[in-house]
């Protein structure tokens, strides 16, 4: 490596927190125009590492050097006159606010806010990622929140920008115009350190990468001369089983759904519109969809939040439309949301008090309304063996957990719960590949034992891997399911409405 | 009964009188609580704002260093608030409400002297002819300089808030104080200054009882007007201009009852004074229905405690 | 440079050990206040926190201590279920206002009927008063999203007029010379809330007290609606999830509390003051809350929180009426209490780290 | 040398209220001032009627007092029942009506010297519309708007009284509201029957509005608009019974003493009221004093027009300390 031409140099970074030490003895470099990605297992201090550089967390030791100057930044301010530029694996946007706010508020010397909303429109659709200044974050859909973390980037001509797994909530269409404006960003010469879990993202678009585990450094190597699988067991540090099932013949129907219309209970949500499809026992429907076209609406429609007319959903050939969620518990229909902390678990309590908030009715952990607790803490440590969920026991509070731990617990509980019909949504988001694939296994020994399964996904090689029927979402509408052999990716992303941004530009001139 | 001796343009002008108290404190709070901090002790800065001013002004003989010393006071109140929500980590609740009970004990304290005492008078301004117009005189010309204050203060924040980047920056922190914090943002600095701002407010409130409205000292002056306050930010949906509406409301319907019950009108005396109450219950309820389509605007981190190292 | 450092769970020994810290603080800042004001700080002090417990007059003061503890424990019992939850009753003095109205008015609706019934019946009005007035804010919000915090606020100084409404007219005592307040429902036997052992304080809104403090830990921790509650206070989409009916449980939060607080001026109104008078309340719903936050929103901590409030309540009279400390001198003091309470919960929490500051 | 007589005062306000708990602090150390060592005081103040009154009360009995003053209304019940536990203990009770061996009751005719406020008032205003602010509608209060308004109409047939309840004894802020109401109403003469001076500095900045110091002299807004005012004077009462406490001569009463008795002072009536007003006020003040004139003396009607006293019939205490009606000429209905 030529240290002179190194944009940003890493050397000996260590960073410890209480009971973990983040970031052990982390050195590497990165060239001007390169795109160098770091990978590693949730918790393997990836974050960490990006936070220092950026001036959020100050290292115990070691040092950094940008452009061959030293470099140790105070606060993010520092950073971002350095010429540092951040997007924030958890967004670090403010709903109330619009966007050109909250794209000021990233920089350090905003123009005029008038100003700032032309730039804003000029340079988002420079790179193909149009945006209104005026609307409020609120109302955004995630890809495009995403859009306003990039975009608050670009508008301050980064030298090096790092990127949390950006690319999560992202329609193929739109991670396909954020690599191009990622190698052009490059080609101009700016230094890029991304981070994702997607590994063949990572081959088709990075240079080279850093691979942690543990806080350690454990390889460096360039992406696309090793396989997503030889990457993945660099990151674990051990071999990795691909899911597989038995091809399964459908059973009866079990679950159907029909002329399913509903209004989000969110004022910025997507309205669900004449919803129809049917589950047999022993299926797995994949749905796909850009986030934000009614996903949440559809998993809420289903596990019971949202009440909808009693025949839209039909279990087992019983009206239950009406029904809340612990009645339709009851009688088989389960469900697991996709934000973990806050909806799927509650944060502060043990994992014995979360086992509660689904177990109760299927696994008889009240009597007469009040809770028995040993039957409760049983049933969660029956969890956390079955499904392998690395924790000291179930008296540990839920956000102690690492995400990829908390999936599997979340997932694992409703599992348990022997479901007629199982209902997921974004099963291993943000779950690295070890979890991922023990939660698509599970999801596929689920159903082997006859259970009907939808997975609600954005990740559509997940869907392409445990699907037997695909169907897409789109503004809130369901397409008919389609069995999953045979479609191209290329096929489905215009299932899912196409280049989402068409649209977005539609709106954004009307 | 008389009805027609209520002079509109007078009622118009006292109701000013009698809400600039609430007003002040309530844009206090308004923008405490736009940064993320839900204070309580409202009624505690203001009684020790209306001490603070009384004192010093009795002392000096001057009116105007007397309100200084109430918003002094006021701050300094308030930073207790601040210290012990935002490095020791309180829960606001519970420190907002012991800053209530505190702030009327010192407030008793400090005043043991001032009992009985005339402060010395604030002149109103003086516009020279204009104060004799029709109408505008009265209403627009007629008062002295904290009501003007206290409107220019309402246009100002609202001025701040929208306009300025000081002012993004403290309703981002409002917002999300985690994203504020990950941007680089001092979240804890930016809310104490919040907070000494709420306690200058409140303590100018509170002097402008005990100096010109009133005028006296006696202990437990404010009488609960630092809680009307604290409601009047949340039916305001924390929007500046809506504090002035509702505080004028509640003053106007304050104002007005009494001359009713002046004029001799025929409605229970009960009935006329609970009034100010139940019709801001009832005007919140309008705009909180669905209908009229008012999103309430509470800041999201209203009232959560911040910890940098999460 | 100190910085805090979160602790994976909080401490037990803390959690212990703050209480006694804070009161010692607030023994030294007050012992200087005092001693400020020319007053004997030792003394003072031992007036307040000893005298009351071990003093030549516990015999009194001890029983006192229950009478001043138990309205606040009862609301506060209340409240905190609802803080549990994110709902916010800030308006129980009105429930209490109400609870003493409803509940007294019975009673002399049956004056001067001398039947074992009368108590009881007076009992529930006074809970069924309370448990209204909550109503109020909670079917306002239910049905229109309008914020309780500010409904039941308001709701407080309504009631104040109405309690000297009632004071002055419907239920004036026709034998008191015209004069405001009703008749003494202490002095009527089948309606009043007197001692059950005399001199020990120990009256029927004790009991109720106690009986609330342990419905409340075995509802909290041992039945479904109790964890219903700390969930959506926690993370209320989850408990949405988990089946929580959030309108059902607002009315619930704010039915019980109200209906706790109504008992409570019950209690009062037929025992320890009496009648209804125009000063009936003296600011309980209010002090209540800060009782609930300084229990930790926790039954039993609500019960040392009280009975400590009080304490400093009955020490602090006596300081005042012993001692010539102004009535103001002993208000600061128990902020100050508060405050030191406030500050140094964190340690359960946290941990203090000295050296650098490692967040920018 | 026996140990000084202690003697404990229970208060309802801050002693710091600028009217009825400061006057009777006042007393309180007048009668310090007169006993020397002789006497030991002791006071708790802001004590709220109800439980806690009854608790302090106790606290004072057990912590030695020999006499105990509590000074309101509301304490009756407490004090009669504490004075059954320590009957050694002498108690008086301010306006109360019940009285027990140990308990003597005491109370001021104010009514006598609200008389000379309506007849300066009747006399003064120009509008004819005097206004009143109302605490709370209780005899007491009743008894003081109808003594002020017979008297000013006798001098003044024109005059109207307009009546603001504030429902409290004490807000100045809202004072100041009701006063600034009354002076919109046309009001140039405001009465009070609440304590704090919020009135009398409305009056003031409203100019040409005059008004009278209420339990308190209310000095320092003399001389206009505070033309003159009604002050409780507790100290030779207290003084005369810590006396009786010493020589062991106290025995259980129920007094209800007036001008004549030095317990309502007429204050200072200023210069802002022409000579032959004042002399008329004082006048009326020493022959009420005296005893030769009682300031409800027949005929009077009540409002509604029945006869309530003959012609020279005078109204009986008893009457007079339930007073739940006006007089005729008033308007408005009294609440409830
Ligand atoms: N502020 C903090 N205090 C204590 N521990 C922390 C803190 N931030 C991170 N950690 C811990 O440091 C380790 C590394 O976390 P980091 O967030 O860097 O992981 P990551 O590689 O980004 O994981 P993921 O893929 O889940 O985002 C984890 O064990 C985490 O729990
Ligand atoms: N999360 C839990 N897991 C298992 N048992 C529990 C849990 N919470 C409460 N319990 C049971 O309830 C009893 C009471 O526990 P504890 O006193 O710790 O709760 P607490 O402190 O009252 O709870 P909190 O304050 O969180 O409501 C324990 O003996 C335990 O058996
Ligand atoms: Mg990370
Ligand atoms: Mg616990």
């Amino acid at each position: 490596m030529s240290g002179a031409a190194d944009l940003l140099r890493i050397e000996g970074l260590t960073k410890a927190f209480p009971g973990v030490v983040a970031n052990d003895d982390v050195s590497f470099a990165v060239p001007a125009g390169r795109i160098h990605a770091l990978l590693g297992e949730n918790g393997a201090g990836k974050s960490t590492l990006v936070k220092m550089i950026y001036g959020l967390v100050a290292p115990d030791k070691g040092r950094m050097q940008l452009h061959g100057r030293d470099f140790a930044p105070t606060s993010p301010h520092e950073a971002r006159s350095s010429g540092v530029a951040m997007v924030f694996q958890h967004f670090s946007l403010f709903d109330a606010l619009d966007v050109a706010e909250n794209v000021a508020l990233g920089m350090e010397t905003p123009p005029s806010q008038r100003q700032l909303a032309r730039r804003i429109r000029e340079v988002s659709e420079a790179y193909g990622l149009p945006l209104d200044p005026t609307r409020l974050v609120g109302e955004l859909s995630a890809g495009e929140r995403q859009r306003v973390e990039i975009v608050r980037c670009l508008l301050q001509d980064p030298q090096l920008l790092i990127m949390d797994e950006p690319t999560s909530v992202l329609t193929p269409q739109e991670v396909e115009i954020l690599f191009s404006t990622l190698r052009k960003l490059a080609a101009e010469g700016t230094a890029i350190l991304y981070i994702s879990h997607k590994l063949e993202e990572i081959r088709a678009l990075c240079d080279s990468a850093t691979i942690l585990r543990q806080g350690q450094v454990v390889a460096t190597c360039t992406p696309s001369e090793k396989s997503a699988r030889e990457l993945a067991e660099l990151m674990v540090g051990a071999t990795l089983h691909t899911p597989s099932r038995e091809p399964q013949e459908g059973g009866e129907v079990v679950l159907r759904i029909h002329d399913l219309s509903m209004r989000s209970a969110n004022p910025f949500g997507t309205a669900l519109k004449d919803i129809d499809f049917e589950l047999r026992a022993g299926e797995v429907l994949g749905i796909g969809g850009v986030a934000g076209n009614g996903q949440d609406e559809l998993l809420a429609a289903l596990s019971g939040e949202a009440r909808v007319a009693a025949e839209a959903v039909t279990l087992k050939g019983r009206p239950v439309g009406q029904m809340g969620p612990t009645a339709r518990r009851a009688l088989g229909l389960l469900a697991a949301p996709e934000e973990r902390l806050g909806h799927a678990a509650a944060p502060d309590m043990s994992l014995t008090e979360n086992a509660v908030l689904t177990g109760t009715v299927r696994e008889g952990l009240t009597r007469h309304g009040f809770l028995d607790w040993g039957k409760a803490r049983g049933f969660a440590e029956q969890v956390i063996e079955r499904f392998d969920v690395r924790t000291p026991g179930p008296g540990q509070a839920a956000r102690s957990l690492s995400g990829g731990n908390l999936q599997k617990f979340v997932i694992g509980r409703e599992i348990l719960q022997r479901p007629e019909v199982l209902v997921v949504n974004q099963p291993t988001w943000g779950v690295d590949a070890s979890a991922a694939a023990a939660i698509r296994q599970a999801l596929l020994d689920l159903a082997a034992n006859g259970t009907a399964v939808v997975v609600i996904s954005q990740d559509l090689d997940e869907l392409m891997e445990i699907s037997d029927r695909f169907a897409a979402l789109n503004e809130g509408r369901l397409a008919a399911p389609r069995p999953a052999k045979g479609l191209g990716i290329e096929e489905i992303g215009l299932m899912m409405g196409g280049a989402h941004d068409l649209d977005t530009a539609a709106r954004a001139a009307e | 009964m008389d009805l027609s001796a209520i002079n509109p343009v007078i009622l118009v002008a006292s109701l000013m009188v009698a809400a600039t108290p609430i007003l002040l404190a309530a844009v206090g709070e308004l923008v405490v609580e736009r940064s993320g901090v839900l204070n309580l002790g409202v009624e505690g800065m203001m009684i020790t704002g209306a001490i603070c001013g009384f004192a010093i002004a009795v002392e000096t003989g001057s009116p105007t260093i007397g309100f200084l010393a109430a918003m002094a006071g006021g701050a300094l109140l308030a930073m207790v608030f601040g210290v012990l929500t935002q490095f020791l980590l309180s829960n606001h609740v519970a420190t907002g409400l012991a800053l209530t009970l505190f702030g009327l004990g010192l407030s008793a304290l400090l005043g043991q002297g001032y009992v009985g005492v005339r402060p010395p008078a604030t002149p109103k301004m003086d516009f020279g002819p204009l104060s004799d117009l029709p109408v505008v005189g009265r209403i627009v010309f007629g008062h002295d300089l904290v009501v003007y204050a206290s409107l220019l203060l309402v246009a100002g924040v609202w001025a701040f808030l929208r306009y300025t980047r000081a002012g993004l920056i403290l309703r981002a922190v409002g917002e999300s104080h985690d994203a504020a914090h990950a941007l680089g943002y001092r979240v804890v600095t930016i809310r104490l200054l919040a907070i000494a701002f709420g306690g200058a407010c409140a303590g100018l409130g509170g002097a402008y009882l005990s100096l010109i409205r009133v005028p006296q000292w006696t202990e437990g002056m404010t009488a609960g007007a630092g809680w009307i306050a604290l409601a009047l930010v949340v039916f305001a949906s924390w929007r500046p201009w809506r504090v002035l509406v509702g505080a004028y409301l509640f003053g106007g319907v304050t104002v007005l009852q009494l001359n009713l019950q002046a004029a001799g009108a025929a409605v229970p005396v009960e009935i006329l004074s609970m009034s100010p109450y139940l019709i801001t219950i009832l005007v919140l309820v309008i705009i909180s229905s669905d209908r009229f389509g008012a999103r309430l605007g509470a800041p999201a981190s209203l009232g959560r405690v911040f910890h940098a190292n999460r | 440079m100190i910085a805090l450092v979160r602790r994976p769970a909080p401490s037990r020994l803390w959690t212990v050990l703050t209480p006694p810290l804070a009161v010692l603080a607030t023994m030294v800042a007050g012992g200087l206040m005092f001693a400020a004001l020319g007053k004997d700080p030792v003394l003072a002090i031992r007036t307040i926190f000893w005298d009351p417990l071990f003093g030549e007059f516990a015999f009194y003061y001890r029983g006192q201590l229950l009478v001043k503890a138990a309205p606040l424990i009862l609301i506060a019992i209340g409240l905190s279920l609802g803080f549990r939850a994110g709902i916010w009753n800030i308006g129980a003095e009105g429930q209490y206002i109400l609870g003493a109205i409803t509940g007294g008015a019975v009673g002399l609706a049956f004056y001067p009927l001398d039947s074992w019934i009368v108590f009881p019946l007076m009992v529930v009005a006074g809970a069924f008063g309370g448990f209204l007035w909550a109503m109020i804010p909670a079917l306002l919000k239910v049905k229109f999203r309008t914020n309780e915090i500010l409904v039941s606020l308001l709701l407080v100084y309504v009631a104040e007029q109405l309690l000297a409404y009632m004071a002055l007219g419907p239920l004036k005592n026709p034998e008191g010379q015209g004069f405001p307040g009703s008749r003494n429902l202490s002095q009527y036997d089948a309606a009043a809330n007197n001692e059950l052992i005399a001199g020990s304080g120990m009256h029927w809104g004790v009991v109720a007290a106690f009986i609330a403090v342990i419905a409340a830990y075995v509802l909290l921790n041992r039945h479904l609606t109790g964890y219903h509650i700390r969930l959506t206070g926690q993370a209320p989409r989850a408990a949405r999830f988990a089946g929580v009916n959030p309108n059902l449980l607002t009315i619930f939060c704010l039915g019980t509390s109200g209906a706790l607080a109504g008992l409570a001026g019950l209690f009062e109104v037929a025992g320890p003051a009496g009648q209804i008078s125009i000063d009936f309340n003296v600011g309980y719903g209010f002090t209540a809350i800060i009782v609930a936050f300084l229990g930790r929103l926790h039954p039993v901590g609500i019960l040392l929180a009280g009975l400590l409030m009080a304490l400093t309540y009955i020490g602090g009279e006596a300081a005042q009426s012993q001692l010539g400390l102004p009535a103001a001198a002993i208000q600061a003091f128990q902020g100050m209490l508060l405050f030191f309470l406030l500050a140094v919960d964190m340690l359960t929490n946290y941990r203090l780290r000295f050296g650098r500051a490692q967040v920018a | 040398q026996d140990d000084p007589v202690k003697v404990g005062f229970i208060y309802v306000g801050p002693i710091g209220d600028g009217g009825w708990t400061y006057e009777h602090d006042q007393a309180r150390q007048a009668v310090e001032e007169h006993f020397g060592d002789q006497v030991e005081t002791v006071y708790r103040e802001s004590v709220p009627e109800g439980a806690d009154a009854e608790r302090a009360i106790t606290q004072m009995a057990l912590g030695g007092a020999d006499l105990i003053f509590t000074t309101s209304f509301g304490f009756m019940d407490a004090t009669i029942n504490v004075a059954e536990k320590f009957p050694d203990v002498k108690f008086e009770h301010a306006t109360g009506y019940k009285t027990a061996e140990n308990v003597a009751t005491y109370n001021a005719r104010f009514y006598q010297g609200r008389a000379v406020l309506g007849h300066i008032a009747g006399s003064m205003t120009e509008s004819n519309k005097v206004g009143y602010i109302g605490s709370f509608p209780i005899p007491e209060v009743i008894r003081g708007i109808n003594s002020a308004f017979l008297h000013a109409r006798k001098v003044n047939p024109d005059v109207e009284f307009n009546v603001v309840w504030a429902y409290t004894w004490f807000d100045p802020a809202k004072e100041a509201d009701a006063a600034q109401a009354l002076i919109e109403q046309g009001a140039d003469v405001i009465l009070q029957h609440t304590d704090s001076t919020a009135p009398l500095a409305a009056a003031e900045q409203a100019g040409d509005v005059i008004g009278f110091g209420q339990a308190s002299d209310m000095a320092e807004y003399k001389p206009s608009p505070r033309v003159a005012s009604i002050i409780d004077n507790w100290s030779p009462y207290y003084i005369d019974r810590v006396q009786a406490v010493i020589d062991g001569t106290w025995e259980s009463h129920s007094v209800w003493q007036g001008i004549g008795d030095g317990t309502v002072e007429i204050g200072e009536i200023t210069d802002a009221v022409p000579e032959d007003v004042r002399q008329e006020a004082a006048d009326l003040r020493d022959r009420i004093g005296s005893g030769e004139y009682h300031p409800f003396t027949g005929p009077i009607n009540k409002q509604d027009g029945s006869a309530w006293l003959a012609e020279g019939e005078v109204a009986d205490d008893e009457t007079l300390l339930g007073m739940d009606f006006y007089v005729e000429g008033m308007t408005g209905d009294i609440p409830n």
